[in-house]
């Protein structure tokens, strides 16, 4: 089983989670974090003087899937998290050792049903 | 209102040439009726500019808080920069002619053209006090307009327009109406401005809305207006709070004077009208969904204020109650209706509550004007023409406004152009127009920041 | 303040009788007289007015963000549905047979009955601003008890019981020490509503508390109470700041006549009590913990301004500074007794804020009256009476308020029920009664938000 | 306003004589006048005092979210200590001698010495109304100083300089221009107290600023100062539009009465310098970096506010918009001067808007006064004195307040030391002095909390 | 060793927490996060019209154990969390191959104690 | 591939971040937590009660870096968010399976160049 990791762009949570939905990874977890990168800061002004804001705005999608579904969603993720443009994210795929659904105790691949 | 002004004016007068002396040593009568009269009309003034920032938590509140700090701007550009707009000129085309003060005295039906900036022998103590009252309207008719125009258009076109409206759009309308124009010599009756200020502003704000189109999002491919939710509740109800607050000072103060005892039953009426309209609305709501929805009720509240400016001085108190109630209603109604049927994307819903419910205003007078004040009667006091020649004052608010509207946002789009970018539109104007969002250090979970 | 009432009421009449040409050149001594008062009543009662958002703003901070909008609609209702019930129902039981205005002339000693929908003859410019100024303290008195009950009361049981306090509890206790009845005939003194708005609003919280039980959570299986704190604290000061404000409106415009030049004595005193609370309170906490805690301090300054509200007219300044400064102390040990011994939850601190402090004020009275107005006297100028007269008026809130809360409560427990599921008072009002949270956008981080 | 008081309360006393049965049937003009001016001077103050709230919310918005309530509670403390504080000496020191009521009998031209503790024959209506308005102002002098020590300044310090500040500093100076002391004898103007407010908090607050030094990682190790970014930009705007709000009261409440005319002319100019103000600086900063940069249109239009509030009663609305305007401009100037020359670290921006603009409100009497009140000239009406005599009442304002400033700073120093521990700054001052945050239920994003 | 995580309730976060305090696994990290899955979304109301908030407040728990205290963990925390109701969450177990303290340098299991 | 986690004091940030930046490693993602361990909770009072908060803020950083490079990150972090007391955190080390640019499809070591 994997951890599939993706940092997105914010305003493109809602395609990637309808894409998703529509081939059934219905199920996510999502978390607001701050990235950078290659990605310049975003310029802001306070009382007269420029300053930058170093870390922008991301979102971060985790799914735990089984191994064999891991190429597909990583491959919807990225066709609609993409803009072309800098600062599009990344997606890593972490190795999972075990997963318990809390409400039923089924494990693993089970759990991911 | 002409009327009221040139016999407050002419007491005034009179009280100056009969007792010259009265400086010196004790006061007279009438010195201690004008400083009571002052003070009213000043306090009514700064309670109406209070209700600026009841506009600004208001319209922030309802809309995503990237764009919140940008309304806010909006709000407080627009009583700064309309307040020299209005001085300049919008007064004297409103009051020119209306002999409301010493100065005012050219002008004809259609415009006036004496007083500009206060200057001259316009400028004495209870001309000053009589502007700040008026520059206090000018203003909110603006704040209204902001309103639906929110989270797309360019701040520099948002300057632009404050001076259009203070200077030119609002002042034409309120000359005819409430100096000594056409409108007041045809008859028509809007005691503090449900058609002057609401009705114009909100016909002004549907023509902005029209032409600016609606923000990204918010209609489907098919048409169907998708939810875009406020940022912060607690604001909206906290300006809905200030604006009533404010409103006793809109209504009540547009006697100009507290001698005119009306004072205490306009106050009442005003109050009676928010209470019925949030009411009402409350009712709706809670049958239909089981929730209270709140920002409906404030904008209840709000309708029926709208709806009771015009005929606060003319009514009874039960009447105010009827005239709130169904201002709520309208509320609800024009609400949904602007957005399935017109197809037009009003993100704090202005044109419901101001353009629908002054319309409704002006009306009302004609309906239940009872006599009891300055011998205005509508329908349930057996005159029945009352309500016609309502009516005129409202359709030429609607085609005063829409008309004068859509030509200067049609104006300002070749200046500078109406629109921000969708990608600053994504990203909100706050960080694009202004530099810094309106929480630096909190964490955001817009859907849609970048 | 009958005495007063009737006193303003027959000048205004003796006037209309002597001077009936007035209206049409310059105005007499009491036209004049008349615009200065119901400016000063009107204003008083804008300010009082806004007072609301000051309570909605304190409790919603005090409290969980899941249900700060409930308790902003909670207030915004209880003045809006409070004011369609006083109006026809509670303004008639209350001053009915008052006199204080034209029509309020049927009623007895303990209950009045004319002036019912402020109709027929009743209906005049005076009642209509006393009316307007009448209706808000019945709306604070509501909004008291929201503080008790928020967290847990379904929304449609607040509803109910709104108009049960502004109808019926609040208008007969009020009828009974300011509408001429058997309480004003004892003599008790309660000048701006320590005991008719605070003590009665109080212990109706009391009772409503009492039969609500605590939220979940709020004590340990072995009845240890647990800290719930609140989510804005900002809110908290805001809030009481605005009362501060208001309060000037709420004590000073109870002489209900400006041409009454105690009012400045009234507005002193209502400031100086409020420091003095406030003051009183940052020494004790800072003196026990080393932390100012920003929230007592508020409390103490509310807790010191209920106190001076009974008194503020009959007692000097340094006597304002002392009760003020008991009356912060007082909160405090209240608000511990409260939680630790009668186990009762109450939020916002209303029992403490606003029972005891209101007790506190109407035996004040009895102590610090000095005899410089309206020769009321108390301890401190030889009078011993006058503090067993007090008890009484005392007693009497206590029994009256705490009893019809729990008959009103227990009646609308059979009619809607009093609370809502444990589940929804986990995910929290503002989504399952209001269908949405105070702030959408923002991430929060409450332990038990679902 | 030595001269103004007098004859108000000789008017007074002469009516006293004159009419002594008025009280009980009809009123004498001279009572009415003197209840119209009791209301307007008890609603200036009302609405002075308001102004703290607006102080408030507009220091804790600039400054960072974990030091927010201590502003708060700085602000909240400042007028409830100082209120006490200003009650029991200031109004002595002040007013004593001015004959501004019966009973303020001693004095000179240094300081006063009677009335303390309002006691005594000092006590009646008047002087209960005259000092509530100007313990306000007290308020305010600290109010101003807390914006440039936040955010590093430890409670209990602050606590010890309010009661210097209001016993001491604030009531001497204003002894000396306003209770009849050798400025007022040397005929310098500060009508509504630009020097006497506004420059005395700001260089009080500057050798504050100055004692305390940076907050840390404001300055890098070469001096150049860093962007701290505020937490709550909305707050800014709503704290603004509160102070313009009460700053109506703040500036025509000085005539100390309504039937001074003038007020009009007053509230008219003060809403004309900040609409001014803002205007300026919203064009300046639009065209430097394209972005409106709201936080600086609000401090222009209290910059503005500041510069207009000691000429508002001699000048013309035309210059009003002409000192609001430079008013603005002289703000965004003094911001950087303060920051980038004098290296000194004031996180709300006091020095620059209250110390910079109170000098130029001072001045811009010589300049502007144009003899239609009171017979003040200044320069456009060809007197060339008047200048030289503002700047001797600006030089005083700057040696007393720094120099008083500076030595009580020091005092404190050595009795509970200034500055809170490195740890503690880090932590923020809501925690550690106050035993919470501000908004203890959101997630907070800010660099350096821990 | 591992890192568990699970994606609980926010109102089960106390009681997860105690639990696992008394049996001595007192540390863990805590993040906001938003989730769905089988769980419907919250059906809101904004100015008379229903919505529905696809993402649902949880909590996400991480606690980095040596490997043989990794199923006594997780079962603490299923049976803490617990409530039988859809939208309980899931735990998650994932390979660490190092771990450090940031105070004292040490390394891998040492750090952990 | 690894990533590396480290939990970290909130004011360490900054000076973590300007010393990776200058040994070249510029990226990274951000997210604000609460943890507990050693370090004991913060006291607050709430009217005149003392209570504790059991959590205490801190920020999570994340790096996906090429194994080689993971030692080096890893003690640079150590080395900026050292303070010496309790509570300074921990640095977790994961392995990854695969990396993703979401804008140019890259994978693996060429995403994170
Ligand atoms: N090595 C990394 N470790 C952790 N997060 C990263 C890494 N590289 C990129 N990110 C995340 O991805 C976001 C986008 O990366 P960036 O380099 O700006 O653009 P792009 O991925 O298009 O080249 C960053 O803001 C950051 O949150
Ligand atoms: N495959 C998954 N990947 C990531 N998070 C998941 C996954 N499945 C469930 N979750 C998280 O667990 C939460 C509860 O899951 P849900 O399916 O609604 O209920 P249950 O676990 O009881 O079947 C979700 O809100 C989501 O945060
Ligand atoms: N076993 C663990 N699992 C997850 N997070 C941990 C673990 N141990 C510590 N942490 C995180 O590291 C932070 C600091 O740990 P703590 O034990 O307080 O201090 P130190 O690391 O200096 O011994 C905690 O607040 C928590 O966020």
């Amino acid at each position: 089983m994997n951890k599939i990791e993706a940092i997105i762009r914010s305003e493109k949570l809602e395609a990637v989670k309808n894409a998703l939905d529509l081939k059934g990874f219905g199920s996510m977890t999502v978390t607001e974090v701050k990235g950078r990168g290659q990605q310049k800061g975003i310029k802001q002004i306070w009382r007269g003087r420029e300053y930058k804001i170093d870390f922008i705005p991301k979102v971060k999608l985790e799914i735990i899937s089984c191994s064999e579904k891991t190429d597909e969603i990583v491959s919807i993720i990225r066709e609609n998290a993409y803009s072309g443009n800098i600062g599009d994210g990344k997606i890593f795929v972490l190795p999972v050792e075990k997963v318990m659904r809390i409400r039923t105790g089924e494990c693993d691949e089970k759990a991911l049903e | 209102m002409k009327k009221q002004l040139l016999i407050i004016y002419l007491i005034v007068m009179l009280v100056s040439l009969i007792s010259p002396a009265s400086a010196d040593n004790t006061l007279s009568n009438n010195d201690i009726a004008r400083s009571i009269n002052f003070t009213w009309l000043l306090i009514a003034a700064f309670l109406v500019f209070f209700m600026q920032v009841g506009f600004a938590m208001l319209g922030a509140g309802i809309i995503r808080v990237k764009n919140s700090l940008n309304f806010f701007t909006m709000v407080f550009m627009d009583f700064s920069l309309g307040a020299l707009a209005f001085w300049s000129i919008g007064f004297a085309l409103m009051f020119g002619g209306s002999n409301a003060s010493i100065g005012l005295d050219l002008g004809n039906a259609y415009v006036g053209y004496s007083g500009f900036l206060l200057a001259g022998k316009t400028f004495d103590n209870y001309s000053a006090g009589f502007m700040l009252f008026q520059v206090m309207f000018a203003a909110a008719t603006v704040s209204i307009v902001a309103c639906a125009v929110v989270e797309r258009l360019k701040f520099k076109a948002y300057l632009l327009y404050t001076v259009a409206v203070t200077a030119i759009i609002y002042p034409i309308y309120g000359h005819w109406i409430w100096g000594g124009g056409w409108l007041s010599q045809l008859g028509v009756k809007d005691f503090a401005g449900s058609g002057a200020v609401h009705a114009v502003g909100g016909f002004v704000a549907l023509a902005g809305a029209y032409l600016l189109g609606p923000r990204i999002g918010k209609f489907d491919k098919d048409g169907k207006p998708n939810v875009i939710p406020g940022h912060d509740i607690t604001y909206i109800v906290i300006g809905t709070f200030i604006l009533i607050f404010g409103w006793f000072g809109f209504n009540a103060g547009s006697t100009l004077s507290a001698t005119d005892l009306r004072i205490s039953v306009i106050a009442l009426n005003t109050f009676m009208a928010a209470a019925a309209g949030a009411t009402s609305v409350c009712f709706l709501m809670v049958s239909r969904s089981g929730k209270a929805d709140i920002t409906m009720i404030c904008n209840g509240a709000l309708g029926g204020l709208v709806a009771i400016t015009g005929p606060c001085a003319y009514v009874a108190p039960w009447a105010a109650v009827l005239i709130g109630m169904v201002g709520g209603i309208i509320f609800v109604k024009a609400y949904s209706f602007v957005e399935w049927k017109l197809k037009i994307d009003d993100p704090v819903g202005a044109i419901a509550c101001h353009a629908a419910n002054g319309i409704w205003g002006l009306l009302a007078v004609g309906i239940f004007a009872d006599g009891s004040y300055q011998g205005v009667t509508g329908l349930i006091a057996g005159n029945t023409d009352q309500i016609y020649i309502q009516l005129i004052g409202a359709i030429t608010a609607i085609v005063w406004a829409f008309g004068m509207g859509y030509i200067v946002f049609s104006l300002i789009d070749r200046i500078t152009g109406l629109r921000v970018s969708p990608e600053e539109e994504l990203q909100g104007l706050d960080i694009c127009e202004h530099g810094i969002c309106a929480y630096p250090e909190f964490s955001v979970n817009s859907k849609d920041t970048r």
